[in-house]
C-alpha cells in the first residue's frame, strides 16, 4: 500500500483520469419527483433467475407490497413502487435489448409517498442465515451497476472466510454524483447498512473507500464512524476505474483477486455505498426496495440533479420531468459515460441497478468528440492505462484479423473487464473494448 | 522432401542390404572415375591459370619485370622455392629482360572495412621504395572501398613511396601511413581517399606492418636474389 | 414511432487527442530544428527539406491511389518522415538522391508494409540507410557550417542533375566531430560547440540543446513516450561511461557521446517513432537500452563513426522479440493468492 | 502431377513449364541462395545459371538412366553422390576456363550441391521418367533458373554499375547505386521482381473477372 | 581485434558477415520456416547444431583427404559425411533424449544439406582455420543463423497482423524484411577493427 501512495494518494496502478464533470449535480440535494402515471417493473432487474409474479391483471396493490416473489435462491422479489392497479404482465423492451416479462402498474391518482406494507423483524435477534434471508426478502440488489443480488454476495461459500467488507464509495464515473449525495445525506443509513452487512458476512472489519474529489463525503462518514475501530474510511486518489471491485481491493487492501476468481477467495466482499444505504434503510423498516437515487445529468438536461426515483419509472417520464425534449438525436445512457449503455426506447424503465441517466449529445464538451477511426499507431497509451495489465494494442490488432482464439489463449482476453480505458485514450479512436466484447461473445459461442 | 518420405513409406519389400551397398559402391565408383578423369584433365590447365595470374600480378607491381622466380623466406634468408624444405613467406623476385633484379613482390593482408584485404606490393631495393601495389582479394564496398584498386591519387602516392630502413636496419625509417587527401608531409605518407578512410588506412597499415617486418629480414640477402639463373 | 436515438456502446467519452494532433505537434517541434539547420547550412538544406517532404507526401498519395485506400496525407505522418529524412542527410546531399531516398522511405518503409502504424522499421531511417548504401560517398560527405555565401548559393553537389554524379565539394568538406575523434585520433571539438551546433554534420544533428528542448516539448505534450529518450540516452551514457572510466585516453567522455552526432535527434524523434517501437513500457526500456548500447558499440568499435541510425534499425528489428518477453504484468496472476 | 505426365509425349510445354509457369525461383522459390549471392553482375549470373543447368541436366539424366537400377532405400544418397560428382566436375571446369569467374562465384559453385532444386527434380521427375523427357524438363528448369538469375543480374549490374556484361550503358557521369551490388540490393531486387509479377497477375485476374462478369451480364 | 582471434572469428560469422543476411546462405529455411517464432527458434537451434557437426566433419575430412592428397573429393566427402553424421545424431538423440528429439528432431532431416551447413565446411576450409578456429567459426555461424531466423520470424508475425497490400504478401514480404535486416546489419561492418 505504501508503495502506491507515494504520489498523490492511495490508488491502484494505471487507469485514467477523465474530467469529473460532476459540478452540475454534486451540490444538488436529493429530490423526489412525482409518480409516473404508469410503471414498468421487469421481473429480472437483477442477475439471476426472474422473479415469479404474484399478481394478476386488474388486481389492486399498495405501495411496498411484494408483487413478484424470488424464484429460489439466485433470485429476488419485486415490490410495488406505487399504489395502483395491475394492468398486466407483458413482454416489454428493456434497456439491454430483448423484451422480457414485466408487470405493468397504473398509478392510483393522488397516491402519497407513504409506504403501506411492512414486514417487521427483530434485527438484533436474527441469525446470520436469517439476516441474509431478510436481505433477500427486501429485494436488494447491488446498486453499483451489476445488479447482483446482495444476499448472494453476502453469503460466503463454505471453506472461505471474509475478513474485510469493502464498501465502494468511489463513484469514479464522470457525471455521476448519486453515491456522493448519499454519503453526505444518508450517512446514518450507510453505517447501519455496513454494520448489518458485516454481520451477514461475518467480517470483523469494514473499509469504506471514497475518492478525494468528495472531501465532504469523507468528512461525513468519518464523523459517523468516529469511535468505531471496526469501520475505516479511506480516501483514495480519484481515478477511473477505481470503483471496479478488483481495483478497489488492490487500492485498499493491496490484494489481487486471482484471474477468473472472485473477491471472497482473498477474504473480501465489495458492496456499493448505495447498497449499504438500502440495507440500512430498508431492513430496520421491514420494507422492500422500491426506490433508488439516480443522477440525471448531461449537457442535454435542463434540471440536472440527484433524484430519488421509484423503480419502474419510464425514462420518458423521468426525462420530461427534468426538462429534456426527447426528439433530438442524442445519446441517452443508463449509468455513467464509461460503462453505461445507450437505450433504444424511452419506454424502458429505471430499474434497481440504474445509477444514472445521462443525456450526452455528440460534440458537447471535448470528450464527446469522436475523431474518425484510424489504424493503430502503436502509441502504447492503451497499454499504459489498462488496469488489468493487458495489451489492448495487440488484442486490437488480433481482433481486426479475427484471431479471437489467440486473443484468449495468449493475451488473456477473458480477464478484460471492459472498463473502456483503452478506448478512452486511443488517439486512433479504435473501438477496442467494443472489439473485445464481440470477441468474447464469439469465443463463448464457439465454446458452447 | 515430403514426396520422398511418402514414397519411402509406400516402398514394397525391402531390398537386401548387399544390393544396397553394391549399388552405392557402383555409383561411388562411377563418380570417382568421372571426378578423377576430369581432375586429371583440368589439373595442368588450372595450374597454368594460377601461374599466369600470379605472374601477371607480380609484373603489375614491379614495373619493368618480365621474368619471375619465387623464393621462400627462411631464417637464413631467401631460398629458391624449388630447393626450400621449410615453409615460410613467399617472395616473388622480378627481373628485367636482361636478368637484373627489378624488385620483389610481397604479399600483405589486414582487416579492411568489410573483410580481410589481401594485397601484393612491389619493392625495389635500388630506390628503397615501394613501386606498386595491387589488390588480390577484397570485399570492400564497390564504388567506395574498392577505389583502393583504382583511385589514381592513392595508387600514385604508393608508387615510389619511401621504404628505406633506419641506420641499424631494424625497421622503416619513416613509418608508412595514410593521411587525408592532399595532406602528405612525410616521405612515408599515402594520399587517402575521401569516403573510404577505413579501406585506405587499412592499406597503409598493412604496407607498414609487412615492410617493417620483411625488409629487415631481407637486408643483407639481396645478393642471393640478385641473379635470375 | 421510433425516436431518433443512437445506440452506441460504451465508453461514450474519449480523451481529446488524435493521431493528427500528435503528428502535428511533432511537425511543430521539428520546425525550430529545421529553421536552425537552414540558418547553419543555408538554402541547400532548405531545398533538401522541401524535396524530401514533397516526395514523401507525393509517394504516400501515389500508394494510396494504387491500393485504392483513402488519402492519408492529412495525418501529417508523411511530412514527419520527409522532414526527419532530410535532417539525417548531409547538407550537401544531391536533391535527386534525396528524392530517391524519400521515395524508398515511404514506398518500401511504409506503404508496402500496410501504411501508417504497420511499418516495422522507422521509414525515415530506412530511407537514410538506403541512401547510405546506395550513395555511400555522397552520404558521408560533410560540409562546414556557416559558410559565408550559404544564403545565396547552393552547394555545388546539391543541384546535380538526376542520376548523375554530383560535382565535387572537396573545397567545403570537413570531418564531423565524431569522425575526427575516430579517424584523426582525438576530440577536436568543444562540447559547448556541440551544444549550440556550430559543427559539421547532417542537417539535423547540429545543436544538441535545441533538439533537446524541442524533444522535451514533445515529451510534455505526450507525443513522445518519455521512457524512450531516457532509456536511449541513459544507456548510451552508461555504456560510454564504462569505457571512459576504463580508458579515458582512448574513449570520449559520455557528454561528448550524448551531444555529438545524431543521438539527441535519434533518441527524441526517431527511436520514439511509435509504429516501430514496442507498445509495452517494459519493452520500451529494453528497446531503448539496446539502442543506446548499440550506438556506442558501433561508434567505438565499428567501421563507421556514427551508429545511431543502424542502432535504431536494429532496435526496430528486435521489437517483436522484445514484446514477446516484455508483456505487462497482469492483475491477478500473482502467485500466493494475494494475501 | 508426375503420374499424369507419364502418358504425355514430350512437348514444348515440358520445357516451357520449367521456364515460366513453374519457374524454380519466381514460383517455386527454390535455390534462392545463389540467385541472391552471385547476381551482382550479369556475367556471374550467366555463368552460375549455365553451371547449374549443366549439373541439373547431367545428374537428372544419369538418375533417369539408373532409375530402375537404384533401390528406393539408397535413392537420396545416390542422388547426392551423383550431384556432388557433377558439381566437382563443374568446379574444376570453371577453374580451367576462367579463374576470374571462378573467384567471383566463390564457394557458390560448390554450393550447387545443396541447391534443393536439383535434388527436387531428380527425386520428383527424373526418378520416374525416361531419359528424353527428363533432359527436356531439366533444360527447361535450368533455363528458368538462368532466366531468373539474369533478371536479377541485369538489374543489379545496370543500376549498380551502369553496365551490362561489362558494357557501359548509361552516359558518363551516371552515379551508380552501390546498394544494388550489396547484399540488401539482392533481396530488394528479387522482392521487386516478385512484386511486379504479383501485380501483373492481380491485374490479369481482375481483368479476367471483369470479362467473366461482362459475359455473364450479356446472357 | 586480430583477424585470426577467436572472438573476431565468432563476431564475424555471427553478425558482421552474417550467413543469411550478408552471405546469402540458408535463404530457403529463412523463407520457408520463419513464419512463426515457435518453429523458427528450434529450427535455428537445430541448424546451428548441424553446423557444428558439419564443421567437425569437415575438419576431419580435410585431414584425411589432405593426407592422401585427394582434395578433389572433398565436396563429395563433405556432403556424404555430414548427411550421415546428422542421421547418426538423429538416431542417438531419438534414443537418449526424446524431448530434445521432439523439439529439434523433425527439423534435422530438412537441413542436413542446405547451403548454410555446407557453407560452414567450405568457408572454414578456404580460410584454413585450425581446429579451435573452425569450431568457433561454426558456433558463430550458428548463432548468427539463429539470430537471423528469429528476427525474421518475429517481424513476419508482426507483419501478419498488418494491412499489407495483397501484392506484397508472401515471399516478397519476407525478402523485403530480409533486405531491411541486411541493411541494418551493415551497421556492424568493420566491428572490432
Ligand atoms: C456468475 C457470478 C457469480 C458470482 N458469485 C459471487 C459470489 O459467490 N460471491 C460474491 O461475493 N460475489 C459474486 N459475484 C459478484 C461479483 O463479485 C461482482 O460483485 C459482480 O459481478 C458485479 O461486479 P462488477 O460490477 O464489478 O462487474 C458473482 C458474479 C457472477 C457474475
Ligand atoms: C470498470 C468498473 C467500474 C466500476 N466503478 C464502480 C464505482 O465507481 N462504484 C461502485 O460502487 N461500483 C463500481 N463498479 C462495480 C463494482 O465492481 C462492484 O460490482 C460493486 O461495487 C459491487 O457492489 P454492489 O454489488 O453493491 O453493486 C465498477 C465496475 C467496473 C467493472
Ligand atoms: C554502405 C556503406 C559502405 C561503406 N563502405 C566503405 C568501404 O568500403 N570502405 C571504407 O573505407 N568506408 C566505407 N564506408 C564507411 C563510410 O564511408 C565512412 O563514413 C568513411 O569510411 C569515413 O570516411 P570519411 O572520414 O572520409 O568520411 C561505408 C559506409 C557505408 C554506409
Ligand atoms: C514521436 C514521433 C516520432 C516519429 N518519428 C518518426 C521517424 O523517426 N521517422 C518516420 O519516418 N516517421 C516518424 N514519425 C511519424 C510516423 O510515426 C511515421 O510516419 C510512422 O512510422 C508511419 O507508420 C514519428 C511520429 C511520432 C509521433
Ligand atoms: S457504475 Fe460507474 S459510477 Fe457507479 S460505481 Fe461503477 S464506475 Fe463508479
Ligand atoms: S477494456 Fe479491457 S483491455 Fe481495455 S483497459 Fe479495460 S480491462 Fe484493459
Ligand atoms: S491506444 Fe490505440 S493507437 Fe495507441 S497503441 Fe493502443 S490501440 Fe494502438
Ligand atoms: S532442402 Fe535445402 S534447399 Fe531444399 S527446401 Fe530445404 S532448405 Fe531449402
Ligand atoms: S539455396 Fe541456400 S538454402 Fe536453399
Amino acid at each position: 500500500m505504501s508503495v502506491l501512495s507515494f504520489l498523490g494518494g492511495l490508488t491502484f496502478p494505471r487507469g485514467i483520469e477523465p474530467p469529473g464533470r460532476k459540478d452540475q449535480t454534486r451540490e444538488q440535494p436529493i429530490r423526489r419527483l412525482s409518480f409516473a402515471p404508469r410503471m414498468v417493473l421487469p421481473l429480472t432487474q437483477h442477475f439471476g433467475r426472474p422473479a415469479r409474479p404474484l399478481v394478476t391483471r386488474g388486481q389492486e396493490v399498495v405501495r411496498g407490497e411484494p408483487i413478484a416473489e424470488a424464484d429460489g435462491w439466485p433470485s429476488v422479489p419485486v415490490h410495488a413502487p406505487v399504489t395502483g392497479t395491475v394492468e398486466g404482465v407483458e413482454l416489454m423492451p428493456t434497456a439491454r435489448g430483448p423484451k422480457t416479462e414485466a408487470i405493468l402498474l397504473r398509478t392510483a391518482p393522488g397516491d402519497s409517498q407513504v409506504v403501506r406494507w411492512h414486514r417487521q423483524r427483530d434485527l438484533d435477534a436474527l441469525s446470520r442465515r436469517e439476516l441474509i434471508d431478510a436481505i433477500q426478502d427486501a429485494g436488494i440488489v447491488g446498486q453499483g451497476g451489476a445488479s447482483f443480488p446482495t444476499h448472494l454476495k453476502l453469503s460466503v461459500p463454505d471453506g472461505y472466510a471474509v475478513d474485510t467488507l469493502v464498501v465502494n464509495g468511489c463513484e469514479c464515473e464522470p457525471f455521476l454524483s448519486a453515491d456522493h449525495r448519499l454519503m453526505v445525506e444518508a450517512t446514518e443509513w450507510i453505517i447501519t447498512g455496513v454494520r448489518l452487512a458485516m454481520r451477514a458476512v461475518g467480517a470483523p472489519q469494514a473499509v469504506i473507500g471514497v475518492e478525494d474529489n468528495k472531501p465532504d463525503a469523507v468528512a461525513a462518514l468519518q464523523a459517523a464512524v468516529a469511535g468505531d475501530d471496526a469501520i475505516r474510511v479511506t480516501q483514495l486518489k480519484s481515478k477511473y476505474p477505481q470503483g471496479s471491485e478488483k481495483m478497489l481491493i488492490k487500492a485498499l487492501l493491496d490484494r489481487e483477486v486471482p484471474s477468473g476468481g472472485l473477491p471472497y477467495e482473498i477474504g473480501a466482499v465489495v458492496n456499493n455505498i448505495g447498497t449499504m444505504a438500502q440495507l440500512g434503510y430498508l431492513l430496520p423498516r421491514g420494507e422492500g426496495l422500491i426506490e433508488r437515487v439516480i443522477t440525471v445529468a448531461g449537457p442535454g438536461v435542463e434540471r440536472p440533479g440527484n433524484y430519488r426515483v421509484p423503480v419502474g419509472t419510464p425514462l420518458r417520464y423521468l426525462l420530461e420531468a427534468v426538462g429534456f425534449e426527447g426528439d433530438d438525436p442524442s445519446r441517452i445512457i443508463l449509468g455513467g459515460p464509461m460503462m453505461g449503455n445507450t437505450v433504444a426506447f424511452l419506454d424502458v424503465p429505471v430499474t434497481k441497478g440504474v445509477s444514472g441517466v445521462l443525456v450526452l449529445p455528440e460534440g458537447v464538451g471535448d470528450e464527446t468528440e469522436r475523431p474518425p477511426t484510424q489504424p493503430c499507431i502503436r502509441c502504447g497509451r492503451c497499454v499504459e492505462v489498462c488496469p488489468v495489465g493487458l495489451n489492448p494494442a495487440e488484442l486490437g490488432r488480433l481482433a481486426a484479423k479475427r484471431q479471437y482464439q489467440v486473443m484468449e489463449e495468449r493475451f488473456h482476453l477473458n480477464d478484460c473487464f471492459e472498463c473502456g480505458c483503452c478506448s478512452y485514450v486511443c488517439p486512433s479512436n479504435i473501438p477496442l473494448v467494443q472489439y473485445f466484447r464481440i470477441a468474447k461473445s464469439l469465443n463463448r459461442e464457439r465454446a458452447s | 522432401m515430403s514426396e520422398a518420405s511418402q514414397s519411402q513409406q509406400m516402398a514394397p519389400a525391402p531390398t537386401s542390404s548387399l544390393r544396397l551397398v553394391g549399388t552405392l559402391g557402383v555409383i561411388a565408383l562411377l563418380a570417382g572415375l568421372l571426378v578423377v578423369s576430369v581432375v586429371e584433365w583440368t589439373r595442368p590447365i588450372i595450374a597454368d591459370n594460377h601461374e599466369r595470374a600470379l605472374q601477371q600480378a607480380v609484373f603489375d607491381v614491379i614495373p619493368g619485370a618480365t621474368q619471375r622466380r619465387d623464393f621462400v623466406l627462411t631464417d637464413d634468408g631467401p631460398v629458391p622455392k624449388e630447393e626450400a624444405e621449410e615453409r615460410g613467406p613467399i617472395i616473388h623476385a622480378g627481373y628485367t629482360e636482361d636478368g637484373a633484379l627489378a624488385g620483389v613482390a610481397l604479399e600483405a593482408s589486414g582487416r579492411g572495412y568489410a573483410d580481410v584485404i589481401r594485397i601484393l606490393y612491389g619493392y625495389d631495393p635500388s630506390c628503397e621504395c615501394i613501386v606498386g601495389m595491387s589488390v588480390l582479394e577484397s570485399q570492400e564496398t564497390p564504388g567506395l572501398g574498392d577505389r583502393i584498386e583504382t583511385d589514381p591519387d592513392f595508387l600514385g602516392s604508393i608508387e615510389g613511396l619511401d621504404a628505406s630502413l633506419t641506420e641499424d636496419g631494424s625497421g622503416l625509417k619513416y613509418g608508412i601511413r595514410t593521411v587525408d587527401p592532399g595532406e602528405r608531409e612525410e616521405p612515408g605518407d599515402i594520399d587517402g581517399i575521401t569516403g573510404a578512410t577505413v579501406s585506405a588506412e587499412a592499406i597503409g597499415d598493412m604496407l607498414h606492418r609487412s615492410a617493417n617486418e620483411r625488409l629487415p629480414q631481407l637486408r643483407g640477402h639481396w645478393s642471393e636474389l640478385e641473379r635470375n639463373e | 414511432m421510433r425516436p431518433r436515438i443512437e445506440i452506441k456502446t460504451s465508453p461514450h467519452i474519449k480523451e481529446p487527442d488524435s493521431v493528427e494532433r500528435i503528428m502535428r505537434s511533432v511537425v511543430l517541434a521539428l520546425l525550430p530544428v529545421c529553421a536552425f539547420s537552414v540558418y547553419q547550412f543555408g538554402i541547400s538544406v532548405a531545398a533538401l527539406l522541401a524535396v524530401t517532404t514533397a516526395t514523401a507526401v507525393l509517394t504516400e498519395q501515389l500508394f494510396n491511389r494504387l491500393s485504392g485506400r483513402p488519402s492519408t496525407i492529412g495525418d501529417y505522418s508523411a511530412v514527419i518522415t520527409g522532414l526527419l529524412l532530410a535532417l539525417t542527410l548531409p547538407p550537401a546531399f544531391p536533391l535527386w538522391m534525396a528524392a530517391v531516398s524519400a521515395f524508398v522511405a515511404i514506398a518500401l518503409g511504409k506503404a508496402l508494409f500496410g501504411g501508417l502504424g504497420y511499418n516495422p522499421f522507422n521509414p525515415a531511417l530506412l530511407g537514410r540507410a538506403f541512401a547510405a548504401a546506395a550513395f555511400p560517398e555522397a552520404a558521408s560527405t560533410w560540409t562546414q557550417a556557416g559558410l559565408a555565401d550559404r544564403f545565396t548559393e547552393f552547394l555545388p553537389s546539391t543541384l546535380a542533375p538526376p542520376f548523375s554524379t554530383p560535382a565535387s565539394v572537396d573545397a567545403y568538406t570537413t570531418a564531423t566531430p565524431l569522425a575526427e575523434w575516430k579517424f584523426e585520433g582525438g576530440i577536436a571539438t568543444e562540447t559547448w560547440d556541440l551544444m549550440i551546433g556550430t559543427i559539421a554534420g547532417s542537417a539535423g544533428e547540429t545543436s544538441a540543446l535545441l533538439v533537446l528542448a524541442c524533444g522535451l516539448f514533445l515529451v510534455l505534450r505526450g507525443a513522445v513516450n518519455w521512457r524512450v529518450p531516457v532509456s536511449v540516452l541513459g544507456s548510451a551514457a552508461a555504456t560510454a561511461g564504462v569505457f571512459y572510466a576504463l580508458d579515458p585516453g582512448t574513449y570520449p567522455d559520455p557528454l561528448f557521446v550524448l551531444a555529438s552526432g545524431a543521438l539527441m535527434l535519434g533518441a527524441f524523434f526517431m527511436a520514439s517513432d511509435m509504429s516501430s517501437s514496442p507498445v509495452t513500457p517494459a519493452g520500451i526500456w529494453i528497446y531503448g537500452i539496446l539502442i543506446g548500447f548499440l550506438t556506442v558499440i558501433i561508434r567505438f568499435f565499428g567501421g563507421l563513426p556514427e551508429g545511431v541510425m543502424y542502432a535504431i534499425l536494429l532496435g526496430n528489428a528486435a521489437v517483436p522479440l522484445i514484446e514477446r518477453i516484455a508483456q505487462p504484468r497482469m492483475y491477478g496472476l500473482r502467485k500466493g493468492r494475494g494475501q | 502431377m508426375a503420374a499424369k505426365r507419364e502418358q504425355e509425349p514430350i512437348t514444348m510445354d515440358t520445357f516451357l513449364s520449367g521456364l515460366w509457369r513453374e519457374n524454380p525461383v519466381f514460383v517455386m522459390l527454390l535455390g534462392m541462395c545463389p540467385v541472391l549471392a552471385v547476381t551482382n553482375t550479369t556475367e556471374n549470373a550467366l555463368a552460375m545459371g549455365l553451371a547449374t543447368t549443366f549439373v541439373l541436366v547431367c545428374s537428372t539424366g544419369l538418375v533417369s538412366i539408373l532409375r530402375d537400377f537404384i533401390p528406393k532405400e539408397v535413392r537420396i544418397a545416390s542422388y547426392i553422390v551423383i550431384i556432388a560428382t557433377f558439381v566437382t566436375v563443374v568446379d574444376y571446369a570453371i577453374q580451367a576456363i576462367s579463374l576470374e569467374i571462378y573467384n567471383a562465384l566463390g564457394a557458390f559453385i560448390q554450393l550447387i550441391v545443396a541447391n534443393c532444386m536439383i535434388l527436387g527434380r531428380a527425386e520428383a521427375f527424373a526418378s520416374r521418367q525416361p531419359l528424353g523427357k527428363t533432359l527436356v524438363d531439366a533444360l527447361g528448369v535450368g533455363a528458368g533458373f538462368t532466366l531468373a538469375l539474369l533478371c536479377l543480374g541485369t538489374v543489379r549490374e545496370l543500376l549498380g554499375a551502369g553496365e551490362i556484361l561489362g558494357i557501359q550503358v548509361f552516359a558518363d557521369g551516371f552515379e551508380p547505386w552501390v546498394i544494388m551490388l550489396l547484399p540488401p540490393g539482392g533481396f530488394f531486387v528479387l522482392a521487386g521482381w516478385l512484386l511486379l509479377f504479383a501485380w501483373i497477375k492481380e491485374r490479369q485476374n481482375q481483368r479476367a473477372a471483369a470479362a467473366k462478369e461482362a459475359t455473364a451480364d450479356g446472357r | 581485434m586480430d583477424a585470426d582471434s577467436l572472438s573476431y572469428i565468432f563476431l564475424n560469422a555471427a553478425i558482421i558477415n552474417n550467413f543469411v543476411l550478408a552471405l546469402f546462405l540458408g535463404i530457403c529455411p529463412i523463407l520457408g520456416v520463419s513464419g512463426k517464432l515457435g518453429t523458427a527458434f528450434p529450427m535455428g537451434v537445430a541448424s546451428a547444431f548441424v553446423m557444428l557437426i558439419a564443421s567437425l566433419a569437415a575438419y576431419g575430412i580435410n585431414i584425411v583427404l589432405g593426407y592422401f592428397e585427394l582434395e578433389f573429393l572433398s565436396l563429395i566427402a563433405y556432403i556424404a559425411v555430414i548427411a550421415s553424421a546428422v542421421q547418426l545424431v538423429e538416431m542417438v538423440v531419438k534414443k537418449f533424449s526424446p524431448p530434445l528429439y521432439r523439439a529439434l528432431g523433425i527439423f534435422l532431416p530438412l537441413i542436413t544439406t542446405n547451403c548454410a551447413i555446407l557453407g560452414v565446411a567450405l568457408f572454414q576450409t578456404s580460410y584454413e582455420y585450425d581446429f579451435l578456429q573452425s569450431l568457433t567459426y561454426s558456433l558463430g555461424a550458428g548463432a548468427g543463423f539463429i539470430l537471423a531466423i528469429v528476427l525474421m520470424a518475429g517481424l513476419r508475425e508482426q507483419v501478419d497482423l498488418a494491412d499489407v497490400p495483397s501484392v506484397a504478401r508472401g515471399a516478397a514480404m519476407s525478402l523485403m524484411l530480409a533486405g531491411v535486416l541486411s541493411l541494418a546489419f551493415m551497421g556492424f561492418a568493420g566491428l572490432g577493427g
